[in-house]
C-alpha cells in the first residue's frame, strides 16, 4: 500500500484517500466551445511517468491535496499545497 | 467484395489421431507458428500481439486475402491483457449496440475451436450477475429486456433458482448483502484465454502473416500537415517498417502508441487485478458476478477458482498488484460463499485496462489517415477479440466502417454522444 | 512397520505426549511436535497422494512446507501441507486426488495414456464435434486435483492486525536471527518471522555444533528487548511502500491472522530451498532431497528408509550420508557429482526398488537421496524490483543488490555461501544497516562484507527425462516439446505446459524448468531468464485475507422501534431502514387519508454557514438561489459539469448566513465531497463552512391531511397555521419537549406534510410521542415502499432511478428549474447545448391503457416492427412503476425519445414475457393532484 | 402564540430522554437526562460509551488568532486553560485539534449550549474578526473510550496508524480509518493508563462499539458503563 504525503496529516495509507486524478483547469464556461469543454470533461494526459494529481483525504483531514506520482513505479512526492503544514 | 482467399495451410493439423501417431512414432513436432525475418515493408502493420491484433491479422487473411501483414508485440504473444484476464465470455450488455457486438463475438467464439483447429475450451456454463439491492435488480431487468430484444438469452431469476444453479451461494436474507435476484445468461461462460491467442497466432501464421515477438514500436511515421495527415509506417527497436495501414491493437499502452501518431484518446489506464486459488474439487459450474461486491468467480476445469474485480481505485501502469485487492476480494468472496474460508489463494496478478469515459471501446479510423485504433477496451476486451478482429479486418479491407462498430468512433466524445454502458459495466464481467 | 528412531539430540518431539489421529480411517500414533507427514512416515506410510495427470503414487520429497507429495485433506480443510501442519489428537486426515483409494487407483490407467497426454494435449483434441465438448469437459472436471470444500461454513475466526516495526526480518534461520539481533542492538524495533514452528533454520537439523550455535542465538533473541518473534508464520508479499503481509498461525482462538506490516527496512533472510533433480523415476516414493532425510531423522526421529543411494553435489549431501549412517540406514552407494558421478534412473512402482547407474549397474534400495543444489527463494526480493542474476559457477541465481530499493536488504545464504561464522557476520552487518536505514541513527552506512560464492556442479536434468513440476505432473519432455512447437519464451512454456503454476508456485521447479528450456532453445540459463514470482509467497487462506468483516452499517435513532414493530428491513447502502411494516398499500392510503409517519433519517443534511453560502448554492444548483428569505426552503437540482443530473434535495434558509441543505440518502457522502471540492479547489476565498449533520438529526416526515392537527398538539414556538407556515417554509422550534427542532413544510408524498429534524438523541422519544399522540388521528408508520408509491403518484423523480448515468438536466423534466441566464453554474454549457440540440429523451408520466397491468421497472418501450423478421427498435423505457392504491390503476414514469414525449402519445411497452401493451403519455409527471392543492392546504 | 402552542407547552412536563446510538448494557441508569449503562467493570481493558458528553465543533482559519487561543493545534488534544474566559467556570473541557482549522471541544453532558456560547464569545473577542463558526455536534456523533494497557494492541487490529510513543504519544489526535470508518482518535491516558477516545458519526456508533468489543475479546475487554459525568 503506497503512502501519500498529506501536507496536513503526514504520510498516510492511500486507502484513506479518494482518487480524483489529473487536475485540469475548468475552462471559462462563458467562452468555451464544445471541443474545449469536452476536452476538460474527458481528456486526460494519461502519462506513463510523473503526473500531478489530486486526492481527497476522506478518512483524514478531508482536504483535497495534490501530489506528484509516477504512474509506473507509484513513487509519490509532495507538491507545494496551499496552507501546507500544521 | 474481395474474393475468398485460398484455404489456410496449417503446418500440422491437430486431431486425436495425429497425437496418437506422434505418441507412437515419437516424431518431431511442428511449430504452431513460424519465426520470420522482419521485412522493411508490409501492407498492414498491427501493433499488439494479443487476441485483438492476432484476430485482426487472422481475419484480414482468412476473410479478405490480405496476408502481407505483420503483428508486432513488445513481449511474447498474449503477454498483455489477453493472458491476464479472467477468461469470461458473455453478451448480456445493457445497450443494443453493446449486445449486438458481443453477441457476434460469442457466436464467433462458439465455432472458434473448429475454425482454428485449436481447442480453445469454450465452456458455456452459464453466467449469473447477482443483484443485492433493488436498483441493481432493476438494472438486471433492463439488461434482460434489451438482451431479449436483441435475441440474446438472458433472464432475471430469483434466489431459489440461484441456489439451484450455485448451491454454495449463501442466499439467506440475514447477510450484509442479501441476494435478491440475478441476471442469468446461459450462453456466458469461460474459455482458455491463452489458447485463443495461440489458435489465432497459429491460424494467422498459416496464412503467411508474420508474427514478430519482442519487437517494440518506438515511433509511428506520419506524413502531411494538420489537415491531411497520413501514416507511413512504424519505427521499432529492430528497424523501421513502411506500411500504409497501421492498427493500434494495444491495451494498457494505447494512448502512448496513439500519441506516437499524434492522436490523443480520451482514455485513462488503470490496473485490473485478478487472483487464482489452489485447485479444489469442482463445485462451481456457473460464472458468478456481484456488481455491488465488485467480484467475480469461476472455477476452471483444473479446479482452481479464478477471481476478478473492478479496476484499481487509481490510475496507472503498475502491474505489481496490491494486498488491499486480495483482502477485499477474499472478504467479498466469503460474503457470497462463506464455506470457502479455508481455500488458499495461490497467485495474484494485474493487467492494464484502458478506461474510456463511457465504458465502451474506441474503434475504427482516426484523424490520421491509415492509422486505425481498436482500443479503450476497459475490462471487457478479451470478450470482444473475435468480433473486433473481424470488424477491424473489414474496416481495412473495405475502407468502410462496418455498422457493428459504427457506434464506437472516437468522435463521439467531442460530440458529447457517450454510450450508455456506464451503468452496467462498472463491474460487468 | 515403525520407522521411529530413538531420541535424537535436536528432535522437536515431546515423547511424553503421545496421541493418535486417523489417516484414511486408520489410527496413527504421533507425538506432540510431529507433523502429519512425520507421524505417517514414522508409521511406515510411504505413499501420500497421487499425481495430477498420471495419478502416479507420490511420497515425501522435501518433508517441508513446500512438499508437493503430501498435500492432504484435514477434516473440512483441503490442501493442507502435511509436512508442515502439526498433527493433533483426533484429526481426520485423508489423502486427496485418489479414487477409490490411495493404493488402488483406477485413474492410474492414465499412466498408460501418458505418452499421449503430452503438453498441449487438450488444445489438440476434442475439437470436433463441438457438441461433445461439454461431455468431455465434465469428465475432465472429475479428474481435477485438490481437496474438498464443504458447502456449509465452519465459522472459524480470522482476524488481522497492523504492525509498524522498524525492521522486519523474513526468515528465522541463523542469518535472520543474527540480523534481528544486530538491528535490535542498534535500537530498532524488530519483527522476526519464521515459517517453521521454531527458529533456527538448518541449524535445527544440524550437528552438535549447529545445535550449540542455535541455543546461543535463541537465548539472545529471547532476551533481546524489541524483537517480536512470529513462528509458524510466513511473509506473503512485499508491496509498494514496504507494505508487507505476514500470515500468523499461532494466535489462540484465531485460525489465521493476517499481520499487515509497514516496515522501515525489510531484511530477507530466507536461506535457500533445495532443488530436486530431474531424471526418470524421480517421483517414485522413496526419492527424497537431502534436507528431507535430515529433517526426518534429526527433527522427527524418523528413519527415512532401510537402504539408500545418495547422489551428492555438496556438503549437505555429505551430511545426509552421515545422518543416514547414524540412523542405521545402509548407504549402498554414493554418487558424488563433484567427481562426475551421476545416476540414470530410478526403478519401482509404488515404491523405490533400485537405482540405475551410468555404468548400467542397478543398486537395490528403498531410498534415493539427492543433493543437487539450491534455489534462492527470491520472491520477496523480486517483488521489490530485484532481478536475480544467474551465476553459472555456483549453478544458482543470486540477488542483484544494485536493483534493490533502499528499504530492502538480503542477508545470509540467499546472498552467498560461506561458513556459519561468515554468514552470521554478514547478517549482523545487514541487520545493523537495516536499523540505520529505518531509524536514521548511527554514523553512516554499515559496511556489509561480501560473502564467498562456492562452485557447485550444474545439476538440473540428468541423462534421462523426468518430472520437473511435481504438483502439475509436468515432465522435462513436455517442456522440450513446448519449445519445439514454438512456445520458446519461458512464459509461453509455463502457460502451455502449466509448469510452476501449481501449489508450490515454482519454488522447487522454476530453475530446473528454466535450465531445461535453455537447453532446448540453445540459449544459456541467464539468457532464458526466469518466470515472474507473484504474491503470495505461500498460498494463504481466503479467511485470513478477509479477516473480520468490517462493513459499517448505519441505523437511525428509531431503529429499536422499527424492529419492535415488525419492520421488514431494507438494505440501502450502509443504511438499514424499514421497507414496510405491513401492507404498503394500506400505509400509502393512511397518508392520503389520515396521517402517516416515515423515518427519513438517512436523507443527507449539510449545515452550511457563512456569508458566501448563496454563491455556493448558485454555483452548484441549476436553479437560482440569490433570493431565498430566512424561513424559506427551495427544491434544487445539481448537475455535474457534463450536464448529467447528480442529486436533488431542498435547502432551507435557517438564519443569517445559516442554511441546511438536504441531499438524497444515497448521495449524501458524494454531495458533501462535491461541495468541499468546489469550495477547496475552485473558491478557497469563499467564506463557507460545511458540516455534515445527517445523523445529528433524527428525521421523520409526518404526512397526510391530519398531520397539522397532530403537530399542533406537540409543537411549541411555531405557528403551524397554513398562512403562518406555508408550503416550502422552514421553522425551528420545540417538538414534544425537545428544543432546536427544524421543521420543513415540504411534500415528497404530495400531501400536507412536515419534515421534522429532531436532535438525534431525542429521535426515539419524539417518534414514540407522535405515535401516542396521533393514535386517535389514525397515525401509522409507513416505510420506503409506501413512500415510493406516493412519490410516483405525485410524479417526483428519483435521481439514479428515473435518471441514469447519461441523463442530462433537460431529460429529467427539469426545464422549469434550469436557469441558463445565470452567469455560471456547474453543468451550464452542456445544458445549454442540450437545449439547443433539442432532440433529447424526455421523462414523462405514462399509464398503461389497461390499468391492471403494471409493467416491471426497466421494461422497454419499443417501436413495433412493421415486418415480422425485424426486431423492434427501443425508443424508451419504464423507469418507475407501481399500482396506485388511490387511483386504482398502474402508473409509471418513463424515459422516451423526444418524438414520443407529447401528452396523449400512445406508445408500446414490451413486458418481460414478450407481450406488447399500449400505454399513454400523461399530461403531467404527476398522476395524482397535479396542481398540488393538497400540499398547500 | 396561538392556542395550540400553549397547550403543547403545558402538556409536556416530564423531560424527554436522550439516547445514545449504542444500546446501553444493563443495568441502565439516567445521567444528565441521558439513558446510560451503569455497569461497572474492573477488567484490564474496558470499553465505555461516552456519547452523552457535549461535543462542539469549531471551524476557523487554521493559522488565525483563534487557533492560537484555543490550544490543541491540529494533531493534539489539550485540556487548555487558555480557552476559558473570565466568566468561565472550572468546566472540564478537552480541546482536540481534529482537522486543519477544525477543533472539537468535549465537555460534560448538558454543557453544549454553554460551550457554544463561550466559544462564540471567544471568537467575538478576537482583535481582528475571523470567519469562525461553532456547531453543536453532541447529537451527531458517538464517543467511545477504551482504556487499559493493551488498548494499543486492540486498536492495532482495526486501525493502521502507528500507535507507538514516537508517532502517537499521549495527547496525540488523529483522524483515520478505524474498522473502515472515519474516526477521530485521541490518545488520552488516565492516571498513566493507556486510554483512547474514539469519535465517529452517530449512526455508526453501535457498529464501532461492537467492532471494538470484538477486537478486544482477545484481551478480555468488557463494557464499563457511563456513571461519571465528566471526561476524567
Amino acid at each position: 500500500m503506497i503512502l501519500l504525503p498529506c501536507p496536513w496529516c503526514g504520510p498516510r495509507n492511500v486507502a484513506e484517500f479518494g482518487y480524483v486524478g489529473e487536475a485540469g483547469p475548468r475552462p471559462d464556461p462563458a467562452s468555451a466551445g464544445p471541443e474545449e469543454w469536452r476536452g476538460y470533461l474527458y481528456g486526460r494526459a494519461n502519462p506513463c511517468g510523473w503526473v500531478a494529481e489530486s486526492w481527497y483525504h476522506r478518512m483524514g483531514c478531508r482536504r483535497y491535496i495534490s501530489v506528484e506520482r509516477h504512474t509506473l513505479s507509484n513513487e509519490v512526492r509532495p507538491l507545494a499545497t496551499e496552507g501546507a503544514g500544521r | 467484395m474481395p474474393t475468398r482467399p485460398r484455404p489456410r495451410r496449417y503446418p500440422a493439423r491437430y486431431s486425436a489421431f495425429s497425437l496418437l501417431r506422434h505418441g507412437l512414432a515419437g516424431d518431431h513436432l511442428v511449430p504452431a507458428w513460424r519465426d520470420r525475418e522482419l521485412k522493411n515493408s508490409y501492407d498492414v502493420v498491427i501493433i499488439g500481439g494479443g487476441v485483438h491484433g492476432l484476430a485482426t491479422a487472422y481475419y484480414l487473411a482468412a476473410n479478405h486475402g490480405i496476408t502481407d501483414v505483420a503483428v508486432l508485440d513488445k513481449g511474447y504473444v498474449g503477454s498483455g491483457g489477453s493472458g491476464r484476464n479472467t477468461a469470461i465470455l458473455r453478451s448480456n450488455y445493457l445497450t443494443p449496440e453493446g449486445v449486438r457486438f458481443y453477441d457476434r463475438s460469442v457466436r464467433l467464439y462458439e465455432r472458434l475451436a473448429a475454425d482454428l483447429n485449436y481447442n480453445v475450451m469454450f465452456s458455456q456454463r452459464g453466467h449469473l450477475t447477482l443483484a443485492h439491492n433493488d436498483s441493481s435488480l432493476r438494472t438486471m431487468r433492463w439488461r434482460a429486456e434489451v438482451n431479449k430484444l436483441e435475441g440474446v438469452d438472458s433472464e432475471v431469476v430469483g434466489p431459489a433458482e440461484i441456489k439451484k444453479l450455485v448451491p454454495y451461494l449463501d442466499v439467506s436474507a440475514a447477510v450484509r448483502y442479501p441476494i435478491l435476484g440475478a441476471l442469468y445468461h446461459p450462453p456466458g461462460g469461460i474459455i482458455r484465454h491463452d489458447a485463443v491467442v495461440w489458435g489465432y497466432a497459429r491460424g494467422a501464421s498459416g496464412y503467411g502473416v508474420h508474427i514478430h515477438q519482442n519487437t517494440e514500436v518506438t515511433g509511428i511515421d506520419v506524413a502531411g500537415g494538420p489537415n491531411g495527415r497520413r501514416v507511413r509506417g512504424v519505427r521499432t527497436d529492430r528497424g523501421d517498417i513502411a506500411a500504409s495501414t497501421v492498427i493500434n491493437c494495444t491495451a494498457g499502452w494505447s494512448t502512448l502508441v496513439a500519441e506516437m501518431a499524434g492522436v490523443r484518446l480520451p482514455i485513462q489506464t488503470f490496473p485490473l487485478q485478478a487472483a487464482v486459488t489452489e485447485p479444489v474439487r469442482p463445485f462451481l459450474d456457473a460464472v458468478v458476478v456481484s456488481g455491488s461486491l465488485h467480484v467475480y468467480v469461476s472455477q476452471t476445469d483444473r479446479g482452481e477458482l479464478v477471481f476478478g474485480a473492478s479496476v484499481d481505485p487509481f490510475a496507472g501502469y503498475s502491474m505489481r498488484g496490491s494486498l488491499e485487492f486480495v483482502e477485499g476480494l477474499a472478504g467479498h468472496v466469503l460474503e457470497l460463499m462463506p464455506s470457502l474460508a479455508k481455500v488458499r489463494l495461490l497467485r495474484q496478478w494485474a493487467g492494464l485496462c484502458d478506461m474510456t469515459p463511457d465504458f465502451s471501446p474506441i474503434m475504427g479510423r482516426t484523424p490520421v489517415d491509415g492509422f486505425l485504433v481498436d482500443v479503450g477496451w476497459g475490462t471487457y476486451g478479451f470478450k470482444a477479440g473475435p468480433v473486433s478482429g473481424e470488424a477491424m479486418a473489414d474496416c481495412v479491407a473495405t475502407g468502410r466502417t462496418p455498422d457493428i462498430i459504427a457506434p464506437f468512433g472516437v468522435e463521439r466524445f467531442a460530440e458529447g454522444r457517450l454510450l450508455g454502458e456506464k451503468g452496467a459495466a462498472a463491474v460487468g464481467h | 512397520m515403525s520407522m521411529r528412531l530413538g531420541p535424537q539430540p535436536g528432535e522437536v518431539l515431546d515423547r511424553t505426549r503421545p496421541f493418535t489421529f486417523t489417516w484414511n480411517g486408520r489410527e496413527v500414533p504421533a507425538y506432540q511436535g510431529d507433523t502429519i507427514a512425520s507421524a505417517l512416515a514414522a508409521a511406515g506410510v510411504r505413499v501420500f497422494s497421487r499425481s495430477l495427470k498420471y495419478h502416479r503414487p507420490r511420497g515425501l520429497l522435501t518433508a517441508s512446507f513446500h512438499d508437493p507429495g503430501c498435500i492432504v485433506q484435514v477434516d473440512d480443510e483441503p490442501n493442507v501441507r502435511g509436512a508442515h501442519r502439526l498433527a493433533r489428537p483426533g484429526m481426520r486426515v485423508r489423502s486427496q486426488n485418489t479414487w477409490p483409494s490411495l493404493n488402488f487407483d483406477v485413474k492410474a490407467i492414465n499412466q498408460l495414456a501418458g505418452r499421449f497426454l503430452s503438453a498441449g494435449f487438450y488444445y489438440k483434441t476434442f475439437i470436433r464435434p463441438r457438441w461433445l465438448w461439454p461431455t468431455y469437459e465434465r469428465v475432465l472436471r472429475r479428474f481435477a486435483n485438490g481437496g474438498e470444500v464443504p458447502p456449509e461454513a465452519a465459522g472459524d475466526y480470522y482476524d488481522k492486525r497492523y504492525a509498524h516495526p522498524e525492521v522486519l526480518v523474513a526468515g528465522g534461520g541463523p542469518a535472520g536471527m543474527a540480523a534481528a539481533l544486530a538491528a535490535a542492538d542498534a535500537g530498532a524495533s524488530v519483527l522476526l518471522v519464521e515459517e517453521e514452528h521454531q527458529l533456527g533454520g538448518h541449524l535445527c537439523w544440524g550437528d552438535e555444533a549447529d545445535l550449540a550455535a542455535l541455543r546461543g542465538l535463541s537465548e539472545r533473541v529471547a532476551a533481546a528487548p524489541g524483537i517480536e518473534v512470529l513462528c509458524d508464520s510466513a511473509v506473503l508479499g512485499r508491496y509498494e511502500g514496504n507494505w508487507i503481509a505476514v500470515v500468523q498461525r499461532t494466535v489462540p482462538g484465531v485460525a489465521e491472522r493476517l499481520v499487515k506490516v509497514r516496515a522501515g527496512t525489510l531484511v530477507v533472510a530466507s536461506g535457500l530451498i533445495e532443488r530436486p533433480y530431474v531424471f526418470a523415476g524421480n517421483d517414485i516414493p522413496g526419492v527424497m532431497l537431502s534436507t528431507a532425510v535430515r529433517r526426518l531423522i534429526n527433527l522427527y526421529a524418523v528413519k527415512p528408509g532401510e537402504r539408500a543411494v545418495v547422489l551428492t553435489g555438496n556438503g549437505d549431501g555429505d551430511a545426509a550420508v552421515a545422518d543416514l549412517k547414524r540412523a542405521g540406514v545402509t548407504v549402498a552407494h554414493i554418487a558424488d557429482a563433484r567427481l562426475g558421478d551421476d545416476i540414470v534412473r530410478a526403478h519401482g512402482r509404488g515404491r523405490l526398488r533400485s537405482v540405475e547407474l551410468p555404468d548400467g549397474r542397478r543398486v537395490d534400495c528403498d531410498l534415493l537421496v539427492t543433493a543437487t543444489g539450491w534455489t534462492a527463494p527470491a520472491a520477496l526480493l523480486t517483488m521489490a524490483g530485484d532481478r536475480p542474476v544467474y551465476d553459472p559457477r555456483a549453478a544458482r541465481y543470486f540477488p542483484d543488490p544494485a536493483r534493490l530499493p533502499e528499504d530492502v536488504l538480503a542477508a545470509g545464504g540467499i546472498a552467498g555461501d560461506g561458513s556459519l561464522d561468515e554468514l552470521l557476520a554478514h547478517a549482523d552487518a545487514v541487520g545493523a544497516e537495516a536499523a540505520r536505514r529505518a531509524t536514521g541513527a548511527g554514523d553512516g552506512p554499515v559496511p556489509i562484507p561480501t560473502l564467498p560464492v562456492d562452485a557447485h556442479p550444474a545439476l538440473f536434468r540428468g541423462r534421462t527425462h523426468g518430472i520437473v513440476d511435481f504438483c502439475e505432473d509436468v515432465s522435462s519432455t513436455d517442456l522440450v516439446q513446448a519449445v519445439e512447437e514454438g512456445y520458446r519464451s519461458v512464459e509461453l512454456v509455463k502457460r502451455y505446459t502449466t509448469v510452476t503454476m501449481g501449489p508450490t508456485q515454482g519454488k522447487l521447479e522454476a530453475v530446473n524448468a528454466v535450465a531445461i528450456v535453455a537447453e532446448a532453445t540453445g540459449r544459456s540459463i541467464g539468457e532464458t531468464g526466469t518466470t515472474t514470482w507473484r504474491p503470495p509467497y505461500v498460498p494463504v487462506t481466503l479467511g485470513a485475507l478477509a479477516g473480520r468483516v468490517f462493513e459499517p452499517v448505519r441505523y437511525s435513532p428509531m431503529q429499536p422501534w422499527h424492529e419492535a414493530h415488525g419492520a421488514t428491513p431494507l438494505v440501502a447502502g450502509a443504511w438499514i431502514r424499514p421497507d414496510h411494516y405491513g401492507d404498503p398499500h394500506a400505509e400509502a392510503r393512511t397518508v392520503r387519508g389520515d396521517v402517516g409517519i416515515i423515518d427519513v433519517t438517512p436523507i443527507g443534511k449539510l449545515d452550511l454557514r457563512g456569508p458566501d453560502v448563496p454563491k455556493l448554492l448558485n454555483l452548484l444548483y441549476v436553479n437560482k438561489w440569490s433570493k431565498l428569505d430566512v424561513g424559506r426552503v427551495r427544491y434544487g437540482v445539481m448537475c455535474a459539469d457534463d450536464g448529467v443530473v447528480l442529486d436533488d434535495g431542498v435547502t432551507g434558509h435557517l438564519g443569517p448566513d445559516h442554511y441546511l441543505m438536504s441531499t438524497t440518502s444515497s448521495g449524501a457522502a458524494t454531495v458533501w465531497e462535491w461541495v468541499e471540492n468546489w469550495l477547496q479547489t475552485q473558491h478557497p476565498d469563499w467564506q463557507v463552512h460545511v458540516t455534515p449533520l445527517t445523523t445529528a438529526y433524527a428525521s421523520m416526515n409526518v404526512a397526510g391531511p391530519r398531520s397539522r392537527e397532530l403537530l399542533e398538539r406537540v409543537t411549541e414556538g411555531v405557528d403551524l397555521a397554513g398562512e403562518a407556515f406555508p408550503y416550502m417554509n422552514v421553522r425551528t422550534g420545540r417538538v414534544c419537549g425537545v428544543d432546536d427542532c427544524v421543521l420543513w413544510r415540504i411534500g415528497f408524498t404530495g400531501e400536507l406534510s412536515y419534515e421534522l429534524h429532531i436532535p438525534a438523541a431525542y429521535g426515539l422519544h419524539v417518534w414514540e410521542t407522535l405515535m401516542e399522540r396521533g393514535h386517535d388521528l389514525g397515525i401509522a408508520p409507513f416505510g420506503v415502499e409506501a413512500q415510493r408509491i406516493l412519490r410516483l403518484e405525485k410524479g417526483h423523480l428519483i435521481v439514479g432511478q428515473d435518471t441514469d448515468g447519461l441523463t442530462r438536466g433537460f431529460s429529467a423534466g427539469l426545464d422549469w428549474a434550469i436557469k441558463l441566464d445565470k452567469d455560471d453554474f456547474v453543468g451550464k454549457p452542456e445544458l445549454a447545448w442540450q437545449q439547443e440540440a433539442g432532440e433529447y429523451p424526455r421523462l414523462v408520466g405514462l399509464q398503461p391503457l389497461d390499468g391492471s397491468v403494471v409493467p416491471e421497472e426497466a421494461c422497454q418501450i419499443v417501436d413495433p416492427p412493421r415486418r415480422a423478421d425485424r426486431r423492434p427498435r427501443i425508443v424508451g423505457r419504464v423507469t418507475s412503476s407501481r399500482m396506485s392504491p388511490i387511483l386504482g390503476r398502474s402508473i409509471c414514469l418513463a424515459q422516451v425519445d423526444a418524438h414520443l414525449a407529447a401528452p396523449g402519445t400512445q406508445v408500446t411497452v414490451r413486458l418481460p414475457d414478450g407481450r406488447h401493451i399500449p400505454a399513454r403519455v400523461t399530461d403531467h409527471l404527476a398522476h395524482f393532484d397535479p396542481t398540488g392543492d393538497r400540499l398547500r392546504v | 402564540m396561538s392556542d395550540h402552542v400553549r397547550r403543547a407547552a403545558s402538556a409536556d412536563a416530564r423531560g424527554p430522554i436522550a439516547r445514545s446510538p449504542i444500546a446501553p448494557a444493563p443495568p441502565v441508569a439516567a445521567v444528565a437526562g441521558w439513558e446510560v449503562s451503569a455497569r461497572r467493570s474492573d477488567a484490564d481493558l474496558t470499553v465505555t460509551d461516552l456519547t452523552p458528553l457535549a461535543k462542539v465543533q469549531v471551524k476557523a482559519p487554521w493559522d488565525g488568532a483563534l487557533a492560537g487561543t484555543l490550544g490543541g493545534p491540529f494533531g493534539r488534544a489539550e485540556r487548555s486553560a487558555s480557552f476559558e474566559d473570565a466568566e468561565g467556570d472550572d468546566e472540564d473541557v478537552l480541546v482536540v485539534g481534529s482537522g486543519p482549522g477544525e477543533w472539537l471541544a468535549l465537555g460534560s453532558p448538558g454543557t453544549a449550549p454553554d460551550l457554544v456560547e463561550r466559544l462564540e464569545r471567544l471568537a467575538a473577542r478576537l482583535p481582528n474578526p475571523e470567519f469562525v463558526t461553532v456547531v453543536d455536534l453532541t447529537h451527531g456523533r458517538a464517543l467511545i473510550r477504551i482504556a487499559g494497557e493493551r488498548t494499543p494492541d486492540l486498536l492495532a487490529k482495526v486501525c493502521g496508524i502507528d500507535l507507538g510513543e514516537t508517532v502517537t504519544p499521549n495527547g496525540a489526535a488523529f483522524r483515520s480509518s478505524v474498522a473502515r470508518l472515519a474516526v477521530d482518535v485521541v490518545r488520552y491516558d488516565r492516571d498513566g493508563t493507556r486510554s483512547y477516545l474514539l469519535h465517529c458519526e452517530r449512526s455508526s456508533g453501535q457498529y464501532l462499539f461492537d467492532a471494538l468489543l470484538d477486537a478486544g475479546g482477545e484481551f478480555g475487554a468488557e463494557i464499563d458503563g457511563f456513571v461519571e459525568p465528566g471526561l476524567s
